[in-house]
């Protein structure tokens, strides 16, 4: 593993060798991330692992200092009944894919934020949270940004079990005259 | 020439408000037609400029609350008014029968009065845009009215007079002032651009930075009037240029008839201000506006010192031609 | 001059789309910026959720009326992708010189929106009438301007007849020629290099740190694009290269887009000349088998991934959109910092925000000095005054 | 309303607001595929200044007022703001079928539909996106409609009689 270029958390430059075949391969990134739960190969160039919500911080550090991954594609969500799943996209100059998966049970769905190593993830995570209700713990911004201002609490729009309630208003307007500024 | 019928008809009638306000709609129509024309785009019908005029005049007029009404109708006004009169001292057929010594700086200081009325009402709508637009605007007098005055001083420096008339009497003595002065010709441009707030020092109203600067919360009669000073200033300004450097409406031969040469003049006058309008549209077509503070390098470290380099040179030529 | 909080609202001539800027500013210096989007989110995955492969298309195209197709080809080609649909290669063909024809005529479209920003409307009124020729094109093939309405799971709706092809290839020298003067244009334009070189700059490190996409990382030198690392569609197959640049300024993303221009000139002249014959459809089945797809796409603004994940019936169960310009607003947020107010409008066009794309919102606190201020912000964020008042507009 | 009441002015006034409308361009929350079409009607092809029609920044210099795309909750408040900022002699174009009925995103949770739910509608241009020169028809159509509206004095005369009310046979009440 010497060999592995131990670079510094940001900008890595480009690995010599920027296909496939370079240093990073995915049985290295297999092995690698064997320790923080079950990998396997989903596809020519993604690699799944399974892991635990608390583990997932230094997973992603791992990856960033060991195997050069310096950029979160995206953070996808998904509500299969009784369990929330969470899968962060992370690739590097190795081009292969690096998927994180977790699952959040539904009564108690929290997990803690990675946006202090990956600033564009204080973004997604916001989304999550205001449209799936997932908290994400030391998220410095973690207030409603998407939908409008008087959504009313609580809603959680993309969540399967959720429809528009017949009487709660949504925001939009009323039709009372507001006064012209 | 001076019984006060043929006075008040000077004033009102022919190179006064009426052919004014005609030519102004003129000009501003041509304008617009030569920038469509450079975008090869077709552009606006000759009476554009009059019906968004009376579009505008007929429209609702909004005030915003706690805006003082009075103040809100009368900047316009005062600022219309300030730049029709300047435009009777600028002789548009031979010289003009109001002109005394001195009536350069009168409508020097005229033609401020616009600027100081948008600072004025961009602080008056209490509205955060037309706020930052009055200040850009007072930024941006500062900039370009030293060289300005500078540049159209030098002539009155060559010619000994401070009447334009006078000067335009000169220049037909001896050859236009623009061969002497080339450099104060494009520093007045450049500054008349300025003045006018057209496309590269359209800073104030930057119409995709702060919606449309100190115009923001004008409608209906007060937007209408300061559209019309703006489109007036810049007849009053191309007619300036053509007379202090391009020799006015003066022609070398005499005709016999008297009246032929008032004519002649007159037409003179107009092709001058066409070429005039002619170089300030390009300028506006080929150029993108540039922010405050660059404004204000390129005004300070260019544009100043090649006004005093011109008056220095100006000062040379008189004391070499005295000696002479 | 005390801070002043100037709000950029949803109704802005500069912005084309509806984004609320509220910036304290301290004389024409930008202090502190609060961004909020998402005026149009309109619910576009719970609704594909409800649609069958057929129907949510059409919507999925709607999510952004400049980039329709990538978001219709992305999808399509992950569902083909779960299927293990074999697409016939003409096809992919039409399907990429659709795509390239898309990102020619949306970086022109910015080339004119980013010379409207700085007042420099001549160049507006030029590009948009040289986009024109490729609409036209577009409208030929697909036969609407805007959303073409191409795609389909299993291949593409209407083939291309010679009489087609030929008239396109007859727009590609004229295209060329223009593009050419652009360039030098740009080059050697004086107000136009005063107001975009220097403006806006990111280094390699940031533009990796705050995750930028597309031509703004590009611009900054990061060599990363979707089409070369992950080939799909014909990219494999046609030679073209990567443009890349080390400005990273608003300047430099303006050659990195022209130089894309001239790339996709030269795709599009390819793809027309040799497409190969055959079918362009196959028929798929009604129900995609289960199983999960990340399918990545190189949208005009950048990387475009759509995560779908079916469950057997004729129905997505998930498709999570991230669109590229939602990855861009947090390197424009750290962008903006210091910058001037004049330059508001111009630094958001450079990373040409498609906000129609972004029905996301972020709200990104910066204290003055860029470089930390992310990370420290970001762990104290919500104790910064100013940002609880969601006063209304 | 300043409309003078004598002939000659009314008749100068009525062609001057027909020969130069100044819009404002209003994206509630739209795929921006009409926004791009109606910047499109401005470039050297579709050209509308020909007719006067000048895009303007601010509401308070517009007389019609085109609004792109179905209302999503969030700008609501905002357009019908913004309609309430434009001075009296006032049109609204609502363009494309999410302007008209909310197009393919109508029933989103998110959708509040046609913008005639928000703010009230003088012309409808059908498409998604229309053509420009199907946006400068209707720009036109508001252009004789502001002719009549002035015939009549105002828009009153125009307003829909609400539907008669349907009793159980589905006949209707003639009150």
């Amino acid at each position: 593993m010497a060999a592995e270029k131990a670079s510094a958390a940001y900008g890595c430059e480009g690995l010599p060798g920027d296909t496939m075949t370079g240093p990073v391969t995915i049985d290295i990134i297999k092995e690698r991330m064997k320790e923080f739960g079950l990998t396997e190969q989903v596809h020519a160039n993604r690699v799944l692992v399974k892991t635990v919500p608390g583990k997932v911080h230094d997973a992603i550090g791992t990856l960033q200092t060991m195997l050069g991954c310096n950029r979160l594609i995206t953070i996808s969500t998904l509500d299969n009944g009784e369990t929330f799943e969470l899968l962060y996209h992370v690739i590097g100059p190795h081009r292969i894919i690096i998927t994180l998966e977790i699952d959040l049970p539904r009564s108690q769905p929290t997990t803690p934020t990675v946006s202090d190593i990956l600033p564009p993830a204080g973004i997604y995570e916001r989304q999550i949270h205001d449209l799936f209700g997932i908290i994400f713990e030391g998220n410095p911004n973690l207030k409603k940004i998407i939908l409008n201002e008087d959504w009313p609490e609580h809603e959680y729009p993309l969540r399967k079990d959720w429809k528009p309630g017949p009487d709660t208003f949504y925001g939009g307007i009323k039709v009372e005259r507001s006064e012209g500024n | 020439m001076t019984d006060p019928v043929f006075i008040l008809l000077y004033i009102v009638l022919f190179p006064g408000f009426i052919f004014l306000f005609v030519y102004a709609l003129f000009l501003s129509f041509l304008d617009r037609k030569i920038v469509a024309r450079m975008q090869n785009r077709v552009g606006p019908p000759f009476y554009q400029p009059f019906a968004d005029l009376v579009k505008m005049l007929a429209k609702e007029v909004i005030d915003p609350d706690g805006v003082d009404r009075g103040l809100f109708d009368a900047i316009p006004l005062v600022a219309l008014a300030a730049v029709m009169t300047a435009f009777l001292y600028v002789p548009v057929t031979g010289y003009s029968p109001l002109a005394f010594p001195g009536d350069l700086v009168v409508v020097l200081y005229l033609m401020i009065i616009p600027t100081f009325a948008l600072f004025l009402l961009g602080w008056l709508s209490r509205n955060i845009f037309s706020a930052i637009g009055g200040i850009r605007a007072a930024t941006q007098m500062f900039i370009y009215e030293v060289p300005f005055f500078l540049a159209l001083l030098a002539p009155a420096i060559m010619a000994g007079t401070w009447s334009i008339s006078g000067i335009v009497v000169w220049q037909q003595h001896n050859t236009w002032l623009v061969f002497f002065q080339p450099i104060g010709f494009v520093v007045a441009l450049i500054c008349l651009q300025a003045k006018l707030e057209r496309t590269p020092f359209d800073i104030p109203e930057a119409e995709t930075e702060i919606v449309a600067g100190p115009l923001t919360e004008l409608t209906g009669r007060r937007l209408a009037i300061i559209h019309l000073t703006t489109e007036i200033s810049l007849v009053v300004g191309s007619a300036l240029i053509a007379a202090l450097f391009l020799g006015g409406p003066m022609i070398p031969w005499t005709l016999s008839p008297s009246w032929l040469n008032e004519v002649v003049g007159f037409c003179v006058f107009l092709v001058k201000t066409l070429a005039v309008l002619l170089v300030l549209s390009s300028i506006k077509v080929a150029t993108g506006r540039i922010r405050i503070d660059q404004l204000n390098d390129i005004g300070w470290k260019y544009i100043a010192s090649a006004a005093l380099v011109q008056v220095g040179m100006v000062l040379v030529i008189n004391y070499l031609w005295v000696t002479l | 001059m005390p801070e002043v909080v100037i709000p950029i609202g949803p109704q802005h001539p500069a912005l084309k789309e509806p984004v609320n800027f509220r910036i304290i500013a301290d004389g024409e210096k930008i202090v502190r910026l609060e961004l909020e989007l998402s005026y149009t989110h309109r619910g576009i995955e719970k609704a594909a959720e409800q649609r069958n492969f057929i129907r949510v298309l059409p919507l999925l195209e709607r999510v952004c009326g400049i980039c329709s197709h990538s978001h219709a080809t992305v999808f399509a080609k992950g569902i083909e992708e779960i299927m293990q649909l074999e697409v016939p290669p003409r096809a992919q063909y039409i399907r990429t010189i659709i795509a390239e024809l898309e990102r020619m005529h949306s970086h022109l479209l910015w080339l004119g929106v980013a010379a409207h920003e700085i007042g420099f409307n001549t160049l507006f009124m030029w590009t948009w009438r040289d986009r024109e020729a490729v609409q036209d094109t577009l409208e030929e093939m697909s036969g609407n301007r805007v959303h073409y309405n191409m795609n389909e799971i299993g291949g593409v709706r209407c083939d291309l007849n010679p009489a087609q092809v030929n008239a396109a290839l007859s727009r590609v020298p004229v295209l060329e020629e223009r593009i050419k003067k652009y360039v030098d244009m740009v080059n050697d334009e004086e107000t136009l290099l005063l107001r975009f070189r220097g403006v806006g700059r990111m280094s390699k490190e940031e533009a990796l740190k705050y995750g930028a996409v597309g031509p703004t990382a590009r611009a900054s030198g990061v060599d990363y694009d979707v089409r070369r690392d992950d080939p799909y569609l014909a990219y494999a197959e046609v030679p073209w290269d990567v443009v890349t640049d080390t400005e990273g300024d608003v300047y430099g993303r303006t050659r990195v887009r022209i130089g894309e221009l001239r790339e996709s000139v030269q795709i599009v002249r390819y793809c027309l000349e040799n497409i190969p014959a055959g079918p362009i459809r196959v028929d798929a089945p009604k129900n995609a088998p289960k199983g999960e797809i990340l399918s990545r796409y190189e949208a005009p603004r950048g990387e475009l991934a759509h995560y779908i994940r079916t469950n057997g019936t004729d129905k997505v169960e998930r498709v999570d959109i991230r669109t590229p310009t939602l990855a861009n607003w947090t390197s424009v947020a750290m962008c903006l910092v210091n910058q001037n107010i004049a330059d508001i409008p111009v630094i958001v066009a450079a990373i040409d925000p498609c906000l129609s794309c972004t029905s996301r919102l972020t709200v990104t606190n910066r204290e003055n000095r860029p470089g930390v201020a992310v990370v420290r912000a970001a762990r104290r964020g919500s104790s910064l005054p100013g940002s609880e008042d969601e006063e209304k507009l | 309303m300043t409309v003078p009441s004598a002939g000659l002015s009314r008749r100068l006034v009525n062609w001057a607001r027909a020969k130069s409308p100044w819009i404002t361009i209003y994206n509630s929350g739209a795929c921006n595929a009409c926004d791009i079409e109606i910047i499109a009607c401005l470039m050297p092809r579709f050209d509308i200044e020909r007719f006067g029609i000048l895009v303007e920044g601010s509401p308070r210099h517009a007389d019609i007022m085109i609004v792109t795309g179905n209302v999503t909750l969030k700008q609501a408040s905002r357009l019908r703001r913004v309609w309430e900022q434009m001075p009296e002699p006032k049109y609204v174009i609502a363009v494309g079928a999410c302007g008209a009925s909310g197009g393919v995103f109508k029933g989103l949770y998110h959708v509040m539909g046609g913008v005639d739910g928000v703010i009230p509608v003088d012309a409808y241009v059908a498409g998604c996106p229309p053509r420009p020169d199907e946006i400068i028809s209707a720009v036109v159509t508001c252009l004789n409609l502001l002719k009549e509206d002035a015939a009549h004095g105002g828009k009153e005369w125009r307003q829909k009689k609400p539907l008669p009310r349907m009793d159980a046979k589905g006949s209707p009440v003639i009150p």
